[in-house]
This record gives C-alpha cells, sequence and structure tokens, in this order.
C-alpha cells in the first residue's frame, strides 16, 4: 500500500462523487449532449485521469512534508541557537508552543511587505533569481523518498525514479546560477561579489561532494535511493566510508552556504551578499529556501550514509529518515553557531587542496571494499 | 572598481566611512572617512562651567566613558592644582580598571560578531554585564557614569563593593581562560587572524598609533607605568606586549589587559583607605594651562585646557588615540583582502565618539 | 595620496649623544639650547617628565626633525591652536619613548596669517591632527599632503572654534 | 498599435485595484486576513542594524542574553530593503542627514520610526552645537520615542512592545486600505 495507491484511491473517490453529476447529466440531456458527458464521465474515470492526479496529489503530499520540516528547521535552529547562547529564542509569538510561530509570523509578514524593484535592475533577472533557487531546491527534493512505500512514484509496484539520487544532486546543483542571476541583475555592488563568491564557493565544493557520492554509488551499486538504502541493511556506509562522510559533511555546510562557509550574504563584510536588494516575499523565499537545503542535505546525508529508514520498526520508516535527518542538521547548526566565517581564498584552497585528496582515498578505499567483495 | 564601506555598515561600528580600492579582491588603496558624528564638542565645552563640562566629556566615547571623565577631572585638577584624598584615588582607579574590562569586552563582542563567531558576541556580552552592574553600584547609570568630580568623585563606594569587585574579578579570570581556550582554540579565528594587517615597529611609532595596536607590535609603552598618574605607582602590574604586530596580537595584548585590570582592581580595592572621597574645587578657573594623559582602553588620551579666570575654560582641546590610529588604518591594509577589513578594523577597537567629537 | 613621513628614517632608533647621569629633562634641555640658541626661550619644568619650550615660528620644522633624529622623540602626541586676542598659539605635544618624557612646543603666529610649517614630514601621525585643526581653527599648514576639511562638510564656509562664530 | 505585456500588467493591475476597492469582495477578504496579517506584522519586527552612538550600545546589549529581544521575534537585519523599523539611537549630524533620509527611502512601506534616546529626540546634551540636527522628527516622520540617555535596554524593550500595541491599533487592510 505505497502513497501513489493511497492518493489513487482518494482521487479514485473523489471522481465517482463528481461522476454522478457527468452521468446524470448524460441522462438528462437529449442527444449529441447527452452523449458528451457520458464520455466526460468515461474519461474521467479513466485510469490515465486518476493516476496523473494521483501524483499530483503525492507532490503536494511531500511539498507539505517538506514546508512543515522547513518551519520545523527554522524554530529548531533559533532554539539550539538560544541554548547555545544562553538565550531563550522565539517565546512570546505562540506563547503556549514555546515560540514555533514566530517564523510563520516572519513568513507572512515578509508576504505582506511592499515588492521594491530596484530602478536600473534588469527586471527579468531580478524577477527569476529566485523563481529558479526555489523550483531547482523543490526538484531535488521530488526524487527522494521517506520510505520504501512513502516516495514518489508513478504506479502501485514501483519503487521510484531508477536514477533518482542523481537526478537529486543534479537539481541541488542548480542554485549557483540562480545566486550569480541574482546577484548581478541586481546591480548592486555588494550583491554582484556575494554572488561571484558564492559561485565559487559552490564550484569548488561541488567535486569532492561528488566524489564521496560516487564511492557510495560504487559500493551500492545502484544510482537509486531505494537501491542505497537497501544495500545499507546490515551496515550503514558512514561505518565504512567514515572518510566520506565527514567530507560530505563538510561539502554540505557549504552547499548550503550555512556559517563558516557563510561567505556569500557575509554580514559583515557585504551587507547580505546577494540577498541585499531583494525586500518583501523574494526575501522571504530566499530565507526560507536556504533552509529548505538545509532540510534537502539532512536528507541526502541520512539516504546515503545512515541508511535511510533502516532501523528498528517499533517506528514507522518515514518517522526513522525524519529523526536522522534532524540529527544531521542538528550537527551542522552546531557547527554554524560556533565557528567563525572563513575568508574567500581560504575556503578555495581548503575545497582544493584538502577536501580533493580525501574524496579520492576514500573512493579508493569504496574501491577496495568492493573488489575484497564485502559489499 | 571603489567600493564604499559606507556608514551604514555591520562592520562600522559606529558611523564612518571607509572607501577601497580594490582590484579582484585585494585592496590597492584604503581612504578613510570620518565626521559623520562630529558634534563640535570642544565648542560646546566653552560655553559651559568646569562642572557643567564632566557629562559632555561622558559622551565622547561612549565605550569607556569613565576614563574621558577621569581624564578631563585630572586634568581640571592640574590647572587649578586640587590635592585629591587618597580614597578617591583609589576609587577612581578601581572604577577606570572595570570599565576598562567593560570596554575591552565590548570589543571582543564586536570583533567576535564581525568575524562571524556570534557566540563570541553573546558570552562577552553577558559576561560584561556583571561590570556594569558594578559600575551601576558606584554611579547610578549603564553607560555614562557622570561619577568623577573636580577633586574626587560624586558619592561614595557602596557597602558591599569590595566583595562584589572581588568576586567579579575571580569570575573574570576564569571566563578569560574559556574565552582563550574558545579562541585559540578555532583553527578557522587562528587562520583569520594571524599574519593580518601587520603593522611594523617603526611604523606604529611614526604614525602615532598607541595603546593596544602600539603594544601589540613590540613597543612596551604604557602611560600608566611610564608616565604615571593618580595611585598607579604604588600597584604592581606590568604592560603587555607582543612581537608580531597583526590582529592575533592586537587579541592576545587584549585579553592580556584584561587579567592586568582584574590584578589592578584586587589591589586598588583592598588598599582602598578610609577617610574622605571629595574636596569641593573653587567655581572660578585660574589663568593658566592645564595638562591630562591617561592610559584609555584604545591608547592615549590627552587633554590641554587653558582657563582664564572665569567659570568657563577658554579653550579645551581633547586628543583621540583613534582618531590617529584610523589615519594610519592605510598601511594596515594594504594588500589584504576585502574579508580582511573586517579582521584589521576590527582589531583597533573603532569607537567614532571620540574621533569625531 | 598622503607622503608618509618620508624624511623620517625607518631604521633602529639611535641614542643622541648625551651625557650619563643627568635625568632627561636637563639633558633635552641642554641639547636643546646647543642646536636653537636664538629661538628657542622659556624652558621650564612644568612636573617631573614634562617640560615646557616656546620657539619662533621659523625654526619650528628644524627643531622637530632635530628633536626626531637626534634627540628620539619618536612621538607627536597632540597638535593644538589655542586663539588668543592677538596671537594663535599651537601648542605641540611631542613624547620620547626612551625616556617617557614629554615635551610642550609652543609656537605663536601673528592673528592675521595663521600659517606654519607642517611637520607631516617628520612624523607622519601629524598629517590629520593638522588637518583637524586647519579644519576647526583655520590654521594652514605649508606643504602638508593634502589639507582640506575632514570633520566638517566639504562646503563648510568657517572655521567653527574661532570665537567669532556664534553658530 | 504593439499590445505589450507591460500594459496588460498594467491593466490587469488596475482592474483588480477596482474590483477590491468598490466591490464587497476587496472588504470581505480584508476581514477574513486583516487580523492575520497585523498578528504577523506585529510579531516579527526586524530593526535596522545601525548604531550611531551610545545607544547604540544599549541596543547591542538588549539583543544579548541578559535583556532578551529575540523573545519577542526581534532580528537585526543588516540591509534596509529587509527591515521594518529604522531605530535611530544617536545624534544625526547634519553630514549624515541625507544619508539617512535615503536609508530610510529605501525600506519597504509598511515601516516605523523608533527615535532612541534624548539625541534622536531632540538632539539631547549637544542641542546647540553647529553640526547637529535638533531631533530626527525634522525630516523623518517618528513613530515611537524613547527617552533616556543612553536608553535603557528595557525601555528598548518596552518601546518594542509599545511600537508592536501601535501596530495593533492603527489596523489597516492589505486590500482596501481601510
Amino acid at each position: 500500500m505505497n502513497l501513489f495507491q493511497f492518493c489513487y484511491g482518494i482521487i479514485h473517490w473523489l471522481v465517482d462523487l463528481v461522476n454522478h453529476l457527468w452521468y446524470w447529466l448524460g441522462d438528462v440531456l437529449p442527444g449529441a449532449l447527452g452523449e458528451f458527458f457520458n464520455d466526460v464521465g468515461d474519461l474521467a474515470a479513466s485510469h490515465g485521469n486518476i493516476s496523473v492526479f494521483a501524483i499530483l496529489l503525492e507532490v503536494i503530499v511531500i511539498v507539505i512534508i517538506a514546508l512543515i520540516n522547513v518551519l520545523n528547521f527554522i524554530w529548531i535552529d533559533r532554539k539550539f541557537m538560544g541554548r547555545m547562547f544562553d538565550f531563550y529564542g522565539p517565546y512570546y509569538v505562540g506563547y503556549r508552543i514555546g515560540g514555533w510561530l514566530q517564523n510563520l509570523a516572519d513568513g507572512i509578514k515578509l508576504f505582506v511587505k511592499e515588492i521594491i524593484v530596484p530602478k536600473k535592475a534588469d527586471k527579468l533577472g531580478f524577477l527569476l533569481g529566485p523563481i529558479i533557487f526555489v523550483g531547482s531546491s523543490f526538484l531535488a527534493l521530488a526524487t527522494i523518498p521517506l520510505g520504501t512505500r512513502f516516495g514518489i512514484e508513478t504506479s502501485p509496484t514501483d519503487t521510484g525514479v531508477p536514477g533518482s539520487a542523481l537526478i537529486a544532486f543534479a537539481f541541488f546543483a542548480i542554485a549557483p546560477f540562480s545566486i550569480l542571476i541574482s546577484g548581478w541583475s541586481s546591480n548592486n555592488k555588494y550583491s554582484l561579489i556575494g554572488g561571484m563568491r558564492s559561485a565559487a564557493q559552490m564550484m569548488s565544493y561541488e567535486i569532492p561532494l561528488l566524489l564521496t557520492v560516487a564511492s557510495v554509488f560504487l559500493i551500492a551499486g545502484s544510482f537509486s535511493f531505494t537501491g542505497i538504502i537497501d544495500a545499507q541493511e546490515n551496515i550503514w556506509f558512514a561505518i565504512p566510508l567514515l572518510l566520506g562522510f565527514v567530507v560530505f559533511l563538510v561539502c554540505l555546510v557549504a552547499e548550503v552556504e550555512v556559517q563558516p562557509f557563510d561567505l556569500p550574504e557575509a554580514e559583515a563584510e557585504l551587507v547580505e551578499g546577494w540577498t541585499v536588494e531583494y525586500g518583501g516575499m523574494r526575501f522571504g523565499l530566499f530565507m526560507m529556501t536556504s533552509y529548505l537545503r538545509g532540510y534537502i542535505g539532512g536528507a541526502l546525508a541520512t539516504a546515503l550514509f545512515l541508511g535511510g529508514w533502516n532501523g528498528p520498526h517499533i517506528i514507522p520508516e518515514p518517522i526513522w529518515f525524519l529523526i536522522k535527518a534532524y540529527i544531521v542538521f542538528v550537527i551542522i547548526e552546531w557547527a554554524r553557531w560556533s565557528l567563525p566565517r572563513v575568508r574567500v581564498d581560504q575556503i578555495l584552497n581548503i575545497g582544493w587542496k584538502r577536501l580533493m585528496p580525501l574524496a579520492v582515498v576514500n573512493l579508493m578505499i569504496a574501491a577496495t571494499f568492493k573488489t575484497l567483495g564485502w559489499f | 572598481m571603489w567600493i564604499n564601506m559606507g556608514p551604514q555598515h555591520p562592520m562600522t561600528h559606529g558611523l564612518w566611512n571607509l572607501r577601497i580600492k580594490v582590484d579582484g579582491e585585494t585592496i590597492v588603496d584604503a581612504e578613510p572617512e570620518v565626521g559623520y558624528l562630529h558634534r563640535g564638542i570642544e565648542k560646546l565645552c566653552e560655553r559651559r562651567t568646569y562642572t557643567q563640562i564632566i557629562p559632555i566629556t561622558d559622551r565622547l566615547c561612549y565605550g569607556s566613558s569613565l576614563t574621558w571623565s577621569h581624564l578631563y577631572c585630572l586634568t581640571v585638577e592640574d590647572l587649578m592644582n586640587i590635592e585629591v584624598p587618597p580614597r578617591a584615588e583609589y576609587i577612581r582607579v578601581a572604577a577606570i580598571e572595570m570599565q576598562r574590562i567593560a570596554s575591552h569586552l565590548m570589543w571582543l563582542a564586536a570583533y567576535a560578531a564581525d568575524l562571524g563567531m556570534l557566540v563570541g558576541f553573546i558570552y562577552a556580552m553577558r559576561d560584561r554585564e556583571i561590570f556594569i552592574d558594578l559600575l551601576q553600584a558606584l554611579s547610578g547609570s549603564r553607560l555614562t557614569y557622570n561619577y568623577p568630580r573636580i577633586g574626587g568623585v560624586a558619592h561614595d563606594a557602596p557597602p558591599n563593593f569590595v566583595r562584589d569587585s572581588l568576586r567579579a574579578c575571580d569570575y573574570m579570570e576564569g571566563k578569560i581562560a574559556e574565552y582563550e581556550k574558545l579562541y585559540d582554540g578555532s583553527k578557522v579565528f587562528m587562520m583569520r587572524n594571524e599574519g593580518v594587517g601587520v603593522l611594523s615597529k617603526e611604523d606604529a611609532m611614526n604614525l602615532g598609533v598607541t595603546g593596544p595596536p602600539l603594544r601589540a607590535s613590540g613597543v612596551k609603552y604604557d602611560l600608566r607605568k611610564d608616565q604615571p598618574y593618580s595611585i598607579y605607582p604604588e600597584l604592581d602590574f606590568e604592560a603587555v606586549t607582543h612581537p608580531d604586530g597583526d590582529c592575533y596580537a592586537r587579541y592576545r595584548v587584549r585579553m592580556e589587559e584584561m587579567r592586568e585590570s582584574c590584578k589592578i582592581i584586587r589591589q586598588a580595592v583592598q588598599k582602598m583607605p578610609q577617610g574622605k572621597w571629595r574636596v569641593l574645587a573653587p567655581r572660578i578657573g585660574p589663568e593658566g594651562t592645564g595638562l591630562g594623559r591617561v592610559e584609555d582602553p584604545r591608547g592615549e588620551g590627552m587633554m590641554y585646557i587653558v582657563g582664564n579666570g572665569t567659570q568657563r575654560p577658554y579653550r579645551v582641546k581633547i586628543r583621540s588615540p583613534i582618531f590617529v590610529t584610523v589615519s594610519a588604518a592605510k598601511h594596515m591594509l594594504l594588500g589584504y583582502k576585502v574579508a580582511d577589513v573586517v579582521a584589521i578594523m576590527g582589531g583597533l577597537d573603532m569607537c567614532i565618539g571620540e574621533t569625531d567629537r | 595620496m598622503d607622503k608618509r613621513g618620508a624624511g623620517a628614517p625607518a631604521g633602529a632608533i639611535e641614542r643622541a649623544p648625551t651625557t650619563v647621569g643627568e635625568n632627561p629633562e636637563e639633558r633635552t634641555f641642554k641639547a636643546l639650547l646647543e642646536a636653537f640658541p636664538s629661538t628657542l626661550t622659556d624652558f621650564k619644568k612644568l612636573r617631573k617628565g614634562i617640560v615646557r619650550a616656546r620657539i619662533e615660528r621659523r625654526d619650528l620644522l628644524e627643531c622637530c626633525r632635530y628633536l626626531k633624529d637626534k634627540l628620539g622623540f619618536e612621538h607627536i602626541s597632540m597638535i593644538s591652536a589655542v586663539e588668543y586676542e592677538n596671537r594663535f598659539e599651537i601648542v605641540y605635544h611631542i613624547t620620547c619613548y626612551g625616556s617617557c618624557l614629554l615635551l610642550e612646543l609652543i609656537t605663536q603666529t601673528p592673528k592675521d596669517d595663521p600659517t606654519v610649517e607642517s611637520v607631516s614630514s617628520v612624523w607622519a601621525g601629524a598629517n590629520w591632527q593638522e588637518r583637524e585643526s586647519y579644519d576647526l581653527m583655520g590654521i594652514k599648514f605649508n606643504n602638508h599632503p593634502n589639507l582640506e576639511r575632514i570633520l566638517l562638510p566639504k562646503d563648510f564656509m568657517y572655521h567653527p572654534l574661532r570665537k567669532d562664530f556664534k553658530g | 498599435m504593439m499590445f505589450r505585456s507591460r500594459d496588460f500588467v498594467k491593466w490587469a493591475d488596475g482592474v483588480f485595484e477596482g474590483v477590491f476597492r468598490r466591490s464587497s469582495l476587496g472588504g470581505g477578504l480584508d476581514l477574513l486576513t486583516k487580523d492575520f496579517f497585523n498578528w504577523a506584522t506585529r510579531n516579527s519586527i526586524y530593526p535596522l542594524h545601525f548604531g550611531i552612538m551610545c545607544c547604540a550600545l544599549e541596543m547591542a546589549v538588549a539583543s544579548a542574553p541578559r535583556f532578551d529581544a529575540q523573545r519577542f521575534g526581534i532580528i537585526y537585519r543588516s540591509s534596509p530593503r529587509q527591515c521594518d523599523v529604522l531605530l535611530v539611537n544617536g545624534p544625526v549630524s547634519k553630514k549624515l542627514k541625507p544619508d539617512l533620509k535615503r536609508l530610510y527611502d529605501q525600506m519597504p512601506s509598511p515601516k516605523w520610526v523608533v527615535a532612541m534616546g534624548e539625541c534622536a529626540i531632540s538632539g539631547g546634551p549637544f542641542y546647540d552645537s553647529y553640526s547637529i540636527v535638533p531631533g530626527v522628527d525634522q525630516f523623518i516622520p517618528v513613530d515611537i520615542y524613547i527617552p533616556g540617555c543612553p536608553a535603557r535596554p528595557e525601555a528598548l524593550i518596552d518601546g518594542f512592545i509599545k511600537l508592536q500595541k501601535l501596530i495593533k491599533e492603527n489596523k489597516r487592510g492589505l486590500f482596501t486600505g481601510k
């Protein structure tokens, strides 16, 4: 009974409800018009139509789960910061639930603010930047299943897209383009420098990231998430490929632009980096998406290294997956709130001189494990 | 390409503008521009009587306002050559050293926030509150104290002032050790600080840099030791220096100075004699000039007052250490990256109130 | 941009050839008197470590260069300008790190032409302080690298610290 | 006459404005969303990270652990585009006046100004200075005045709570502006 069948059932029930109307009309109206409504009823009830809407409902379910997780992440981020910094964090907004409504209030407030487009800014780029940024992040989310039967599937027996991990990383890596576009098009010196820095940072951390992911593919022997996670049945990949897991986390911190590698929006030098000119809902999108990418990063780390939903079955599978994603996110936040920011050239030479060789060494370890036949 | 780190910028703590000429990421030319907070204090002082000027000098440098009003009172006492009772001297020195620790902690908070370490900002702010409470017990206000008077201090120290300050010093020494673990232990902090913004010994002396940046370049010159005023000769402490002269050296000098200040507070508070804490000063100032020189947490603060026999000073000239250190900013910035501007300028502990007067 | 004290020797600070045993005040007093017998007047010891001297406007730059090179006065602390009824007084406070001595050098200029030689070629630290004196009091410093307003906006017409400025 | 998309957008905008303002649809939508939007605007105030003088230190202390402003959802942003409160915390000199006016204009529309400390309210101890504008409200409309020189952190947080009450009182719908 995977997610697809569940959505298929719901849509089927809804369509039956509506078909009573069509068929009634078909009977009442004479001749060709009646025929027409009967055909509409048949078309609606056809398998193809229902499965299309079922997939749509699946996507909505996954997106809603992601948004709830993003709101949770923002709340955890601020509360955890509070605990590390000796103060409460959000407290009075949503008083009885510990300030959880604070980020909801932030989002709605940004939604209501006036939208300002700078006069000399390039209108198209200014508009397109956030859209690509948000779109690519949500697309990366589509292919990550939360459980064996809880992912975006297109048929009752299907277990997800064959190359889902590849697609997830592909979409995950589109973000630098949108940052460059929005940085350049908002016609501001700070955002230009911020945009260029972030592109340089992401490029230099993309390659070690993908090398470690390649080592996981090598051991798991398959490109899709379900294949990888099944391969981690008896032992999580984080244990044999510990070096790979550490390199992956560091690259993830750089990809998601969190504190030690927070350079594009460096508070102190570049006054917010490439989001300087964005106000109102566009800035809200940027802020939400940076946390969404945190969630996707956490999900990828759990799927590849921490054996996604493998765990004692007293807890349902998706909950296992989310618990591990939250733990990875908290580790990233811990680094975020305790380390100072690194300079641009230091970022690049860490990326090229330190992480690249480690990733290659990790690939060799994976190769030796494979040839020894342990995996 | 000229970048304008303009008046409204998180890195500039206060209102000044640093125009940098950048080619790629390295800085080719720098031009600090001050004057956004110029209130014409020297003109205001000429319209006020001697005691009315004390609250104005409090607002010169709001990070360490006690040292400036103390400097003003020293200068006027030199002008009127008034003998300050010993108890007032001891209370003043204890208060000044507490103000020095609070000012260095405020610097540490701003410096850590600039480098991205919000943890440092929060811890330094939290521990500064202890000394702010002590100074509030003394003078009644949090930031601009209006506490020294010409010829002594405004009120006596509260009853358990000695116990509280000893307890604060012990707490602070533990905290400084913790900070050193937090900062020196973090590799990223060292990467951002070592070898950045180097100022050689000759340059520092020639450019008129004073205070922690000068001692960080290896010059052993501390006004409390070399040109002692009030009761510093009777207290034993030593001037802290560091050979390198880069951002890390300035950070190191300030942390050691906080330890020294704790030592001074302990001695001053325990040796505090009983007796009068204030002598009434005449309202009419004599003809002639008065000169005061004090080791401000930011450098060498000086004041030169010319009296002309009326109630109001004829001319008040204030020497601000940061005004001269900023003019030397260009020599520290050339050749470094844009991201280093934050570390270098943060290392100077800018206080714009005293720069623009 | 500003000429960074090109004249000042960047090498090690060599000590002036002075007799041993005398305290620093007498030593500086004797050395200065030998160098500038005519123009240096009214030498007084204010208190321990602080001495005062008056000098003619003509010999100011010479005396500063002598102080810096021969007597080891490396640091200029403060340049203040005071306006009296019939004259301007420019007071230089110069420090010697070695012997912890502060020299208060006072020069006078007539009321109508307040121009003095700029010492920023000797000490680079004096650059901004001279600009500030020009900005607030209107004292012109000859061959100063870029003598313009520093604290007040560029289009400010008056010198606020003058006694006739009531604004 | 080539019909460009920009004209269409302007025309559609005009139509929507007309519909919302004249018909009851706008009023109805306002009735539904006015309280919710106002609650959101009230509870997440982003002041601009802009320190002038001693009140700036008290502003920094207000966000430090002892007087925690984060509890009310107050985060200091550093770009005027993302802030809705301009916190003026020091004397405004004549050299700074044009920059401050530009900063005020750069902020998106539902914005407020808090004058913190005597210097921002009336020039404070420097009222008779030749280079200080005596009071910020000479060139920027000010909503909240916080007394004190420097204003204590508790007073600043009390000022923010008063600002929240002010936002709650003059509630205006998003669609019809009534």
